[in-house]
């Protein structure tokens, strides 16, 4: 049907017909590529498409710094960070398959329509071969679907919906970062075994995807464990002042309240809890307390001393100890002068793990690279052992209970580690009921899709 | 049988009682002045004509219809226009355009999507406007815009809007005020013209006793929103009550 | 021709020649050279323009002529983009059918809204529209998601039903198209250092914002644009000349959001995702900044700011510290460092600071919008040619 | 009961907040006719004066403690603020605290500063213009503040907590011999409420009781005339756009310990007070502050259980659905004036 194929910047570069005066022009209509962008230079180009601009501003400057010190290892430059602890030893710091890397980058918004559109041009003006990046889940499923289309990997950055390899998981797309259901479960014994198994729990949901899958991922953990829910409300995503939501708690009787909120509604909400003296006070006979099942340090750091005694959960914490982490620390520490984030280590390991597929495929083809990423088993990028399942493009990996510090030595020190859950306690079903789609039908990760 | 009758018509607003017991008959195809002192009620009374205020009690026939309770656009599409004080007129487009306006609302009615023919394409409605525009004398200006027009001119612009519409009665709201003698003589052998040319029922209201006892056929004299006489021009000048209302002495 | 006078049909045909050519005057730089960064004639955003610039000269018609500041017009975009969203899923993913039923669906949504919020005027009228498309974005962001797909949108899937199409085979990615041209084809012609890329979805697209700005030129120029303009003068004069002003603001409303619909279909047809942000408030603002910064009332000025604010977007923000530092390059290390320093803040990351100072700047110096100095410009060529100044005043047509 | 108790009690503080940014813009909008979109970053400049006097006062240099390390191993930087040294830790520490309360002091000049700037500046050449003109300066200008503010504080909330005597919260329920903890409210919301009420208070004493205000009342009701009377219109014009500068950034000073501030909290804002002005009607103070709390309160029953389980996603809608019924029902808002912005 279509005689009209893709072609890519890729080409050109090396095929341009540069002459000294007159040049013959040409028309490609065929494509001589093999795959959406085939890089035939000297140099692979990368798309770091993170959010600049909207609240999400901060988070995305520090995924782009880990991006350039992932960029920087991989070229050879710096103490080579995470590369050298990375159980996989195919990258040599030339580059990735001996091609040097480049990178563009882009400005998400934090909206899905800037996100695909920073994307496409990533793709179609600068010859990406891989778009990274974004911190919300809304933007990620679409750049997701977009890559899909295109025939470009997605490598996911901070998105913890589900659904992002859950219902509206992509063969093209991978996400390292943990998601809903891993909080709840890794969440739920820690908390028992702090608060009781006699708990009445009060849920706060943001209302939008994110928060009815972290809502509904928490409340199937807890009441499997023996909390009951008095109740659920679902808040704004726009709203800033959470007073009338946090008010009525004390009046239902429960004596915990869940805030399955995230970013500025999370600081907002937490703050208002906290301003109404919710955890002084004692319900039921126990301490009352607050959960918070994500936490971003950076934004948690807007709560100030709100966050103290705390319990969240994290995909990666700077304070780990391990080789991997340490690391990464000292790289990231050294170039910036402060810890790294969760969102910078998890877009580093991306960037990483998709350089080493590309070296182990031998090709930048989506499809090799899927191949390689596919069932792949890892360990050193600071998580401890860790699978890419297979059945759906999912890092399975130990999940970090955390709790707000109670003597912060810096404003870095926001989150200290109280649990590691190992890996088992959160794994999964690829067609659990929590990944399934609206219907109740368990979605296939599909096939992947070279573009060209 | 007046084209215009009025009866009855009470206005207050708040406690002030504007217009009280007001009753008025405009024969058709004659000039009708409303002269008065300041205060009298007359801009408040021609405002119970087009829909722009509604009396308290009272009845307002225009060719045996009521036209109390019907909104200002259907008044004037039953063929009742006003020229205001202040010309009330499109001052970003230009003259002709302003006319033109006032052509088509006279063929197409209140509405009318009209959304594909140019303007320019409606020749006969180009033809209308223009001749409006020479009979009041301001072809030559018709590519200005209104907003740059003189006040006279203004006022000429508004009286061709008007006409353009070939209403049953215009009410012309003092149609000379701050006007030079000369243009204010323009203007009386303008409305004569219109008025032999078309015999369209005028009701007018003027301060300026000249322009009153050129143009009139009949005049109601409206004193703290009452009419107090009613009659021929020539027997209103001697009339006490009209005088005592002026507190002695004509304007 | 066409119904036009010569003027107009020279502005169109200027229009068309841009359309057609805008892969070639997009591109201007080549390939590989330092302002290659600024080069914008890539398939997204070329379709970005002309889809922006149909949604700016809907929206013209109704601000530009009547006054009437809408601020929820990105509501009938939204509205049109689910409704193309839906038929894509549902029907065929020929565009065809996506694009006709966002008009519709736009097209009602704004009859209900415009006559509800056409009983008041000014700022009472604004802000009615304004709640409008705020609660429709409020809902479809969260208790609307089973038909909105809430924060994470609509995308076409492999096992979507589209009753019209034959089955895709499990692994092949639903694209939309037009009768089998796929909208996101493109050739490229490689011409010494340069290349330009020509993609079916621009040129689809284009060509519907070429009809949409024909029949704007046809609506500024016909009587109902001209009753339009009067409500805008003066609406009481209207009323009492006959003429009932809601009608055609209504009219004027509902072509305007059909317009947005057509904008909303065509942006689906491009790029096979709708979401609920698209309905923001920011997203009505920004159409009414676009109109604005180009010139409101005038024809070809809402297209112009549409394009302008679409390429700060999606260019300036691409700029990063490497690509600064590789312009400045050319100059000892400390002038380069001190470059960068100075313009670091304004690219990238700070594209919206750019974007607010142009904002401001362009309207304290050039009170029309960016057609007011387009009109500057022309006007002192034309004084160089002409002695006599004296008949410049403004003289629309309609005369003849 | 309670529970009603409370929803109002959050209302009127939700409302408080809501009328004092509106009261501002209201000033603006109607004495100056102009529609001035960079009002909320005024509130967000405001918010931005506490962060910044409280980073003033915590003006640190560091010393290394060797007994302790940071991050990458290395000794531990302490931050020791320069207070310390002027006033003794423990003064210094109380001063600290009550960086907000203080922050108040500077803002007013500060805000007043500001606000005549932006009115010479800038405004006053805008308010013969059209407002589509207008919008698009002062949204180019409130883009231009926030993007000014990112640069220097970044996009994440910074916390700026309320003194320590103003933490934890009140407890009307035993106040009120009602079960202990059943109406619990803030202390420093408290503040807030009273806070406003001041400020409202005051304003309204201002422009009720002083020649200046009769003449700007006057210059609301009918803006031509009190042009004709000869009074000098621009003095008084600048001096109100300093004030509503004023109100605009003690509402957001204020509102720094309820809710961390982020360089974008003005647009926000800027929405919701659009709303509040309109649906109390253009020109109207009394009625700016009137709409704030009937829509605080009105959200605020809006986000009960009982009312969301009728009415699913009714709190997302509350305030928007309130502004159309209003403004359908009464033409120019609760107690707006004729002929204000309605051409």
């Amino acid at each position: 049907m279509s005689k009209f194929e893709l072609t890519r910047r890729g080409l050109i570069k090396s095929s341009a017909v540069v002459g000294a005066g007159l040049a013959m022009p040409t028309l490609i209509i065929n494509s001589a590529n093999a795959y959406t962008n085939e890089p035939k230079g000297g140099s692979v180009t990368l798309g770091f498409n993170v959010p600049q601009s909207g609240p999400y501003a901060d988070e995305g400057a520090d995924e782009l710094r880990a991006y350039k010190l992932a960029v920087e290892h991989l070229n050879g430059g710096g103490d080579g960070g995470m590369m050298n602890t990375f159980s996989s030893k195919m990258l040599k710091g030339n580059g990735i398959l001996g091609k040097k890397v480049e990178y563009v980058t882009g400005d998400t918004q934090t909206k899905a329509d800037a996100a695909r559109a920073s994307a496409k041009s990533m793709i179609e003006k600068d010859g990406a071969v891989m778009i990274t990046g974004g911190s919300s889940s809304g933007v990620a499923v679409a750049v997701q679907a977009l890559c899909q289309e295109a025939g470009i990997i997605f490598m996911a950055g901070l998105t913890h919906s589900n659904d992002t390899t859950g219902k509206d998981k992509k063969a093209n797309g991978f996400r390292h970062f943990f998601n809903s259901y891993m909080s709840g479960a890794a969440l739920a014994p820690v908390l028992g075994k702090a608060y009781g198994k006699d708990r009445k729990a009060y849920h706060l949901t943001a209302d939008y995807n994110w928060g009815y899958t972290t809502e509904e991922a928490v409340k199937s953990s807890t009441e499997a464990m023996g909390w009951e829910t008095v109740n659920s409300v679902k808040t704004p995503l726009t709203q800033t002042d959470f007073s009338s939501y946090i008010a009525p708690v004390l009046q239902s009787g429960a004596d915990v309240l869940v805030l399955n909120h995230y970013g500025g509604n999370m600081v907002n909400s937490l703050t208002n809890a906290v301003q109404f003296g919710l955890r002084d006070k004692q319900v039921n006979g126990k301490q009352f307390e607050i959960v918070v099942p994500l936490y971003s340090r950076l934004m948690a750091r807007g709560a100030g001393e709100n966050v103290k005694g705390i319990y969240g959960s994290t995909n990666w914490h700077w304070s780990l100890a391990d080789e991997g982490s340490k690391a990464f620390v000292k790289s990231f520490g050294e170039k910036y002068g402060f810890p790294p984030s969760q969102a910078a280590h998890t877009v580093y390991c991306q960037t990483m793990l998709y350089a080493d597929a590309a070296e182990r495929a031998g090709t930048f083809n989506p499809c090799g690279i899927a191949e390689a990423l596919e069932g792949f088993e890892f360990d050193g990028l600071g998580n401890g052992k860790t699978l890419y399942r297979a059945e759906d493009h999912q890092c399975f990996k130990d999940v970090l209970v955390v709790k707000g510090k109670e003597n912060p030595t810096s404003e870095f020190d926001v989150l200290e580690v109280v649990e590691v859950t190992p890996v088992d306690q959160v794994t999964y079903a690829p067609d659990h009921p929590q990944m399934r789609d609206a219907n109740g039908n368990a979605v296939a990760v599909g096939t992947c899709n070279p573009g060209a | 049988m007046g084209i215009l009758e009025v009866k009855g018509v009470n206005k207050s607003f708040g406690g002030l009682r504007a217009l009280s017991d007001v009753n008025l008959n405009v024969e058709e195809g004659t000039v009708h002045a409303i002269i008065g002192p300041n205060g009298a009620g007359k801009s408040t009374l021609l405002n119970c004509f087009i829909g722009k205020l509604i009396p308290d009690s009272g009845t307002v026939l225009f060719d045996n219809q009521s036209l109390l309770g019907i909104q200002p656009h259907e008044i004037n599409q039953l063929g009742v226009s006003r020229v205001f004080q202040t010309p009330e007129i499109f001052s970003d487009l230009t003259v002709f355009e302003n006319v033109i306006i006032a052509c088509f609302a006279k063929r197409d009615g209140a509405f009318e999507l009209n959304a594909i023919v140019s303007v320019a394409s409606q020749k006969d409605m180009h033809e209308k406007a223009k001749q409006m525009l020479i009979d009041v004398n301001m072809i030559d200006k018709r590519n200005e815009i209104a907003s740059s027009l003189s006040r006279g001119d203004k006022r000429r612009l508004e009286m061709a809007m008007c006409l353009a519409q070939d209403p049953k009665l215009l009410l012309l709201d003092e149609p000379t005020a701050g006007m030079a003698r000369a243009d204010t003589n323009n203007t009386i052998d303008l409305l004569k013209e219109i008025q032999a040319a078309r015999g369209i029922t005028m009701a007018i209201i003027e301060h300026d006793m000249h322009v009153v006892f050129s143009l009139a056929e009949k005049i109601s004299v409206l004193a703290q929103g009452t009419v107090i006489v009613e009659d021929k021009p020539e027997n209103i000048k001697g009339n006490p009550k009209v005088q005592e209302a002026y507190l002695g002495g004509a304007h | 021709m066409l119904g036009l006078n010569k003027k107009d049909f020279g502005l169109l045909t200027i229009v068309i020649i841009l359309t057609v050519f805008a892969p070639f005057i997009l591109n201007p730089f080549p390939e590989g050279s330092a302002l290659a960064q600024f080069n914008a004639g890539y398939p997204d955003l070329m379709q970005r323009l002309v889809i922006f610039g149909i949604f700016a000269i809907g929206f013209n018609i109704l601000f530009g002529l009547t006054g009437y500041l809408s601020f929820g017009h990105a509501a009938f975009l939204g509205a049109g983009s689910y409704a193309g969203i839906w038929m894509i899923k549902l029907l065929t993913l020929n565009i065809i059918p996506a694009i006709i039923a966002s008009v519709i669906v736009a097209g009602l949504f704004s009859l209900i809204v415009g006559w509800i919020s056409l009983r008041r005027s000014g700022i009472y009228f604004s802000i009615l529209t304004l709640a409008f498309a705020q609660m429709s974005y409020s809902l479809a962001y969260s208790v609307l998601t089973p038909i909105t797909g809430g924060e994470t949108g609509l995308q076409p899937k492999v096992s979507d039903p589209r009753i019209f199409d034959a089955a895709l085979a499990e692994g092949t990615t639903p694209r939309a198209n037009f009768f089998g041209m796929f909208m996101n084809d493109s050739y490229e012609l490689s011409l010494a250092g340069w290349v330009f890329t020509f993609n079916v979805g621009y040129y689809i697209a284009a060509i519907f914002m070429v009809i949409a700005f024909y029949i704007s030129i046809r609506i500024f120029r016909s009587p109902f644009g001209l009753m339009l303009r009067a409500v805008k003068s003066n609406q009481q004069r209207l009323n009492y000349t006959g003429i009932q002003s809601k009608p055609y603001t209504l009219a004027a409303f509902v072509i305007s959001g059909m317009y947005a619909g057509l904008a909303g279909g065509l942006l689906v047809a491009m790029d096979t995702q709708a979401g609920a942000e698209r309905m923001f408030w920011t997203a009505s603002g920004e159409v009414v900044l676009m109109t604005i910064l180009g010139g409101s009332g005038t024809l070809i000025g809402p297209v112009l700011g549409a394009g302008f604010i679409k390429y700060f977007e999606n260019i300036v923000s691409k700029i990063n510290e490497s690509i600064l530092q590789a312009w400045f390059s050319f100059m000892p290390e400390a002038l380069q460092e001190f470059f960068v320093a100075i313009f670091y803040p304004f690219i990238g990351k700070g594209w919206h600071l750019t974007l607010g100072l142009i904002f401001m700047l362009v309207v304290i110096f050039l009170p029309g919008g960016l057609m007011e100095g387009g009109k500057r410009i022309s006007d002192l060529f034309r004084r160089k040619s002409k002695t006599d100044s004296g008949s410049g005043k403004v003289a629309p047509e309609a005369a003849e | 009961m309670d529970a009603i108790i409370l929803q109002i009690l959050n209302g009127l503080d939700k409302g408080s907040a809501y009328a004092l940014i509106a009261l501002g813009l209201t000033l603006i909008f109607g004495t100056l006719g102009v529609v001035n979109f960079a009002h909320g970053a005024l509130f967000m400049i405001g918010a931005f004066c506490a962060v910044t006097i409280s980073r003033l006062l915590t003006l640190s240099h560091t010393v290394l403690d060797e007994t302790r390390t940071d991050f990458l191993g290395k000794p531990l930087k302490v931050d020791v603020p320069y207070i310390y040294e002027i006033f003794g830790e423990t003064a210094g520490n109380t001063i600290i605290d009550w960086s907000v309360p203080i922050s108040i002091l500077f803002a007013i000049p500060i805000m007043i500063l500001i606000g005549v700037i932006m009115e010479r500046g800038l405004i006053r050449h805008f308010y013969k213009r059209p407002h589509a003109d207008q919008i698009l300066v002062t949204f180019g200008l409130a883009i231009v503040l926030q993007e000014v503010i990112k640069y220097f504080y970044g996009a994440n909330p910074i916390p700026t907590p309320a003194p320590e005597a103003f933490k934890g919260s009140f407890d009307f329920g035993a106040m009120l011999g009602l079960e202990a903890s059943g109406i619990i409210y803030p202390y420093w919301r408290l503040v807030y409420f009273a806070f406003s009420a001041i400020i409202i208070g005051a304003v309204f004493a201002f422009l009720q009781f002083t020649t200046f205000g009769m003449v700007v009342r006057a210059g609301m009701a009918d803006r031509e005339t009190v042009g004709l009377l000869g009074i000098n219109i621009d003095k008084r014009f600048t001096i109100m756009f300093g004030l509503a500068a004023a109100v605009a950034g003690l509402a957001g000073v204020m509102y720094t310990p309820i809710n961390s501030p982020n360089y974008h909290m003005g647009m926000d804002f800027l929405v919701l007070s659009f709303v509040v002005v309109v649906v109390g009607g253009m020109g109207s103070l009394s009625g700016a502050v009137l709409a704030g709390f009937l829509l605080g309160i009105l959200e605020s029953f809006a986000s009960m259980t009982v009312v969301l389980e009728a009415l699913p996603g009714i709190n997302q809608i509350i305030i928007y659905l309130v502004a159309i019924i209003v403004l359908l029902t009464r033409p120019r808002g609760l107690m707006g004036k004729a002929g204000v912005m309605e051409e």
